[in-house]
């Protein structure tokens, strides 16, 4: 029978304990700066109507996405979704790269093609695909734990979704298949509390506290439930479920509490929740607690965080440039992309 | 009763309250129809009007928010269950074809099934592939009704007769159609399900137009009017299934050309069926003075960007040009 | 939280206890005995071809159709499935109208248009779906037990389904919006350890002494397990049920474990299990066990049994007269059944 | 190479076998393709020759068995999946249009999926409404391949070329095909995707006839030619998309007559697609003496009693008689 464990936020004084190094540490706070900082600038081209389309932010969650791809190998692969831009630049893709498919260009992660729903498709990196259609990576995400486990490969996949995706028809076929089969898949709920606007316990029978790891046992698949504003906790915990998922011990499920600071996405006039209730859980922001932890434990000075913080609104910059002189396909060149 | 100036949207909410208040069976069930308010705004304010037990904020799962239609119809209610994004029609196709369609002939004629599934397709918007399709000739299938209307009147006799309709009746909107506005009849303003309307009066070229695409017909059929002296006429089949063929039929005998203009992909379309039904009906195949000509998106998923976006889509140029060569 | 509850096989002498008298036993046995001759009955009309099509039959598990409808009121809905014949006589469709519609004549329970997968359909008796896609009837039951609900009756929904059943997302989405809603609901698995030739821990995951009850705490439902050979024991679990939805208490998840004596159809080659554990399972026969209560127990004689029997045996051969003496519709006639 | 006298089904399971020694990324998955062996025989014996890692008994997850293969495929195995009943697929329709046909697109044309769903569809067997329908024109979509053989050599040579695609080929067999015999070809006998067969040569008329209608369409051709001195070519498309347009173009100049034949419902058919296209082909459109016709099944759903099934369905006479009627 399966079981769940939790795994709270970690005192800075255990970082040792765990084997968290300086260098994780900062590589963890430059990825979440990326993020927000790119984000940020993301929402200001659609405000300023240079981008158009979808924009579902990441902002608030960056931990989660930080910590898990911090826990994952090169060859790990990845199933993404709409919410995609962090787990693209935590995953390393350039920035370059993401800017251009979000604005539609030739030199973008998918030539444009895929937009911000499906910016972090990046086979390169393992990142197998990218949905724009809530719960149906999860069986995507058991076709290659299959895959993996058929070659004997040493290699885990990780699939993101979001709390409101447990509720749909393929993630339950999916997830059955991988607690069934015992396949290498670590699933990575993003629990944000709400799905569009659905609040996790009003459209999810049996979550008490908000929470949805009942749903693993299930599938008979072990459930962590980690902190998502702690991208040291959301690591460990991925860590340890890739290794035993690399170790033949199967699936695991993780449940990161996490809240999204803006709205699902920038159309959406939040009459759901309230601006107090938005307020409250900023002050759990990953960005600013690990920016103090860093600065509190001596591990780099507020100049130094300034530094690498300007090279990020410069990369981001760039960027930015960097798309909008990039060329859009041609209409006919479309047709070469139908079929292999 | 006089007419109102008001957006698609807008006619649809009214229609919803209106027909509420008449009927106490009448629930609302979907994604963020209550506290959201619809995210086209369809449903705005009708949770704090008729509470959270006729606005029905579900879960996450199209599959059972058809199914769940299907069994309030069977007890007797007539749920309006939306599906966001046509999208994610696909996720409940079992349970609209399998079930829903078929449910009243299995069962030798002795249920019905009062129930109305509001839809639309997102096209227009940079939402990409996966946000952007427009599908309805799936449901060109005996047991169900469907309709698309084009303009914010149509909307409302359309969604009244629907909810007046003792059997499923999917009902499509368009992203791009919510911020039209038009004029709107007031009160019971219904209009019969399997009636096409003459949008515009014309003798040398007939031009069946569905959905959105209707606009764009108009569009083109002023610009033939005024710079290249062509009388186009705009028949819109607001009904895809079952089609007025007669309307169409007739209109083609009588001009003896013929355009279809859909933002469906052009293989397996509704055009296509329009077009087939043409073709097999004697009288009016004779009466063709050149090909017939359908004008839709390409064989190719919509590519997100902007630009390419609006290359891909159909517009009033592109018709144009299609009742040109024609006439050429 | 939800919880599981056990009723194994009732012990005759507890029978007063639970308010069993002989007329309920009386009525259980004619069911049992009516499903079993009738369907052996079907067995022989398709072996000589006088049957064609779907052959879905329940042999082996008339304890828990008859143990379920004898809890249930007039009023109640039923959601059925493709192995209907066992619900429709146990609801007390006629044998005739059953017959004909197994024969496709228009004067079966739909005409003819269902056939056996949907024979038990019968909304004048409360029967209003009968699905042959497995899993589809979990949202329908849903969508009934809202109505039930929104309109302050009384009633409860009974909805049948395999164990196979709940590993379809429609299963999942219908049972989350049924446990989230506390509807009036009773979701009766049978669980008869196949469904087609997947046997139960080969296609559930966590599933433990080949059970599929721990999914039902995944939406919040409360699980009663219990006995499917014991026509009383079911009875007492789908009262119990029953009781519980009309007072407002939600939803219950019954898994009644049986076992089908043939195959999944009668063009089933049964490659998936041996005879010896199919000879195992018989000799749990619900019909036989309850003949041998009754008579042990003095509620009955042998006689009064087979006189019992005879009954039966002639009520199905004239079943069988009607229907092949009955018209089909006319082709024309069919135009009339496609829109209300 | 020599020819053998198999079954339909036969063939099937034989080229499965010769692919799966050759390559083993392919893999085969869904229900009951294991120990039953497929419901109906097509992969029986197979578990027993590559075990239960490669013949793969799912749990009844439609969606899940096609987005699992999309997985596979994604990794860079072959997976064939098996949905048994065209009706299921329903349940899977998010998975194969939104996203096996549009993956490639969407990433700029960056990953390949080398996937086979074959499906069958059940007409013929009094199984009714919710085991006999046939839509394969809901998979009319650019990124898929549709196909659907009607002999034993063509099962082969097609199934051969679908397990060499890099794409996703939905493969379309018929309950009622699977019994017949035919010769095949022996060794790597390989079909293109996307060409018609001429299966008869004739004159007067030709009849495009999808999957098992062929057989009645053959039949129908002998008694036209044998009662009433009428010559009819008979064409399986074989592919239903892309569909092999310049092989019946050509052959409707030729004969100016056309009758197309299908066991879908007549509306939103590939029948009425193919019509379509004949009609907005002005050669091809302007080639034709008569009216076309369609002979499909009506709008409706199937009754599932014998005799009336056998009425509601094609069959040579009544392919016989459209072409009479046509040509007196
Ligand atoms: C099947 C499907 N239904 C509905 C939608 C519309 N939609 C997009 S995101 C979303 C909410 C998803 O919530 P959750 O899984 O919690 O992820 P989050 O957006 O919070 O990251 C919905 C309903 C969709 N994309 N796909
Ligand atoms: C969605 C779907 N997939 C597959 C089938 C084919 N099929 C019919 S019955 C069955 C097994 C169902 O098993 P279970 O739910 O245990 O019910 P049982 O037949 O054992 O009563 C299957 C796979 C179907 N009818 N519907
Ligand atoms: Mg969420
Ligand atoms: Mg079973």
């Amino acid at each position: 029978m399966s079981r769940v464990e939790n795994i709270g936020i970690i005192d800075p004084s255990r970082y040792g304990e765990y084997g968290i190094s300086k260098e994780d540490l900062m590589w963890m706070w430059r990825t979440m700066m990326l993020i927000r900082r790119f984000e940020e600038r993301v929402v200001k081209l659609f405000e300023e109507k240079k981008l158009v389309g979808a924009s579902h932010l990441y902002i608030g969650m960056e931990a989660v996405a930080t910590g898990v791809m911090k826990a994952l190998d090169k060859d790990d692969y990845i199933v993404s979704t709409y919410r995609g831009h962090g787990h693209a630049l935590a995953r390393g893709i350039p920035p370059r790269l993401v800017m251009a498919e979000l604005f539609g260009r030739a030199t973008g992660t998918n030539k444009g093609l895929g937009g911000s729903m499906h910016v972090s498709m990046y086979p390169e990196l393992g990142i197998m695909m990218t949905t724009a259609i809530v719960g149906s990576g999860i069986p995507v995400a058991a076709g290659l734990g299959y895959a993996i486990k058929y070659r004997g490969e040493k290699r885990v996949v990780a699939a993101f979704f979001g709390d409101g995706a447990v509720n749909t028809g393929a993630f339950h076929e999916g997830a059955n298949m991988i607690g069934l089969w015992r396949l290498p898949v670590i699933l990575v709920c993003e629990n944000n509390l709400y799905g569009m606007g659905g609040r996790v316990d009003r459209v999810t029978a049996g979550s008490t506290g908000f929470s949805v790891i009942h749903r693993a046992l299930a599938y008979n698949i072990d459930g962590i439930v980690v902190d998502g504003f702690d991208p040291v906790a959301v690591y460990i915990a991925a860590r340890k479920a890739a290794e035993k998922a690399r170790n033949g011990g199967g699936p695991t499920f993780i449940e990161a509490r996490t809240y999204r600071f803006l709205g699902h996405n920038l159309r959406d006039p939040q009459r759901y929740r309230s601006r107090e209730e938005v307020e409250e859980w900023k002050r759990k922001d990953a960005v600013i607690r690990l920016t103090r932890i860093l600065i509190d434990n001596g591990y780099a000075s507020q100049e130094e965080l300034d530094g690498i913080e300007k090279q990020i609104l410069e990369e981001i910059e760039d960027s930015v440039r960097f798309a909008q002189e990039s060329p859009y396909l041609s209409f006919e060149e479309l047709y070469n992309f139908i079929y292999a | 009763m006089g007419e109102i100036i008001m957006s698609y949207a807008a006619a649809l909410r009214e229609t919803l309250r209106e027909e509420m208040r008449r009927d106490p069976n009448i629930v609302i069930l979907g994604e963020d129809v209550g506290a959201w308010g619809g995210v086209f705004t369809v449903t705005l304010g009708l949770l704090q009007e008729f509470g959270p037990q006729r606005v029905i904020d579900t879960p996450i799962s199209e599959a059972a928010i058809v199914g769940a239609a299907l069994g309030m119809a069977l007890a007797g209610l007539r749920p309006v269950a939306e599906i966001m994004y046509m999208d994610f029609i696909t996720i409940a196709m079992d349970q609209l074809i399998t079930h829903a369609a078929k449910l009243r002939f299995m069962s030798g004629g002795r249920i019905k099934l009062p129930m109305v599934i509001r839809t639309q397709y997102g096209i227009g918007r940079a939402y990409g592939p996966q946000h952007s399709q427009f599908v309805p000739s799936w449901f060109l299938q005996p047991g169900i009704k469907v309709v698309a209307p084009s303009t914010p009147a149509d909307a409302k006799g359309l969604l009244k007769a629907a909810l007046r309709e003792d059997n499923p009746v999917l009902f499509i909107e368009a992203a791009l159609l919510y911020e039209t506005t038009g004029p709107v009849p007031e009160g019971d303003y219904i209009i019969p399900i399997g009636l096409a309307d003459i949008k515009r009066k014309g003798s040398d070229v007939t031009i069946v137009a569905i959905s959105r695409t209707v606009l764009d017909a108009l569009k083109a059929a002023e610009i033939l009017s005024e710079k290249h002296g062509i009388e186009a006429e705009v028949i819109d089949p607001r009904t895809l299934y079952p089609l007025d063929l007669k309307t169409i039929f007739s209109s083609v005998r009588k001009t003896g050309r013929l355009v279809i203009t859909t933002d469906e992909i052009r293989s397996g379309s509704v055009a296509a069926e329009i077009l087939s039904r043409v073709a097999e009906d004697p009288d009016t195949l004779y009466s063709l003075e050149t090909a017939p000509k359908i004008v839709s998106s390409p064989d190719m998923p919509v590519p997100t960007p902007a630009p390419l976006e609006k290359a891909y889509m159909v517009n009033p140029d592109k018709i144009v040009n299609a009742v040109i060569t024609m006439l050429r």
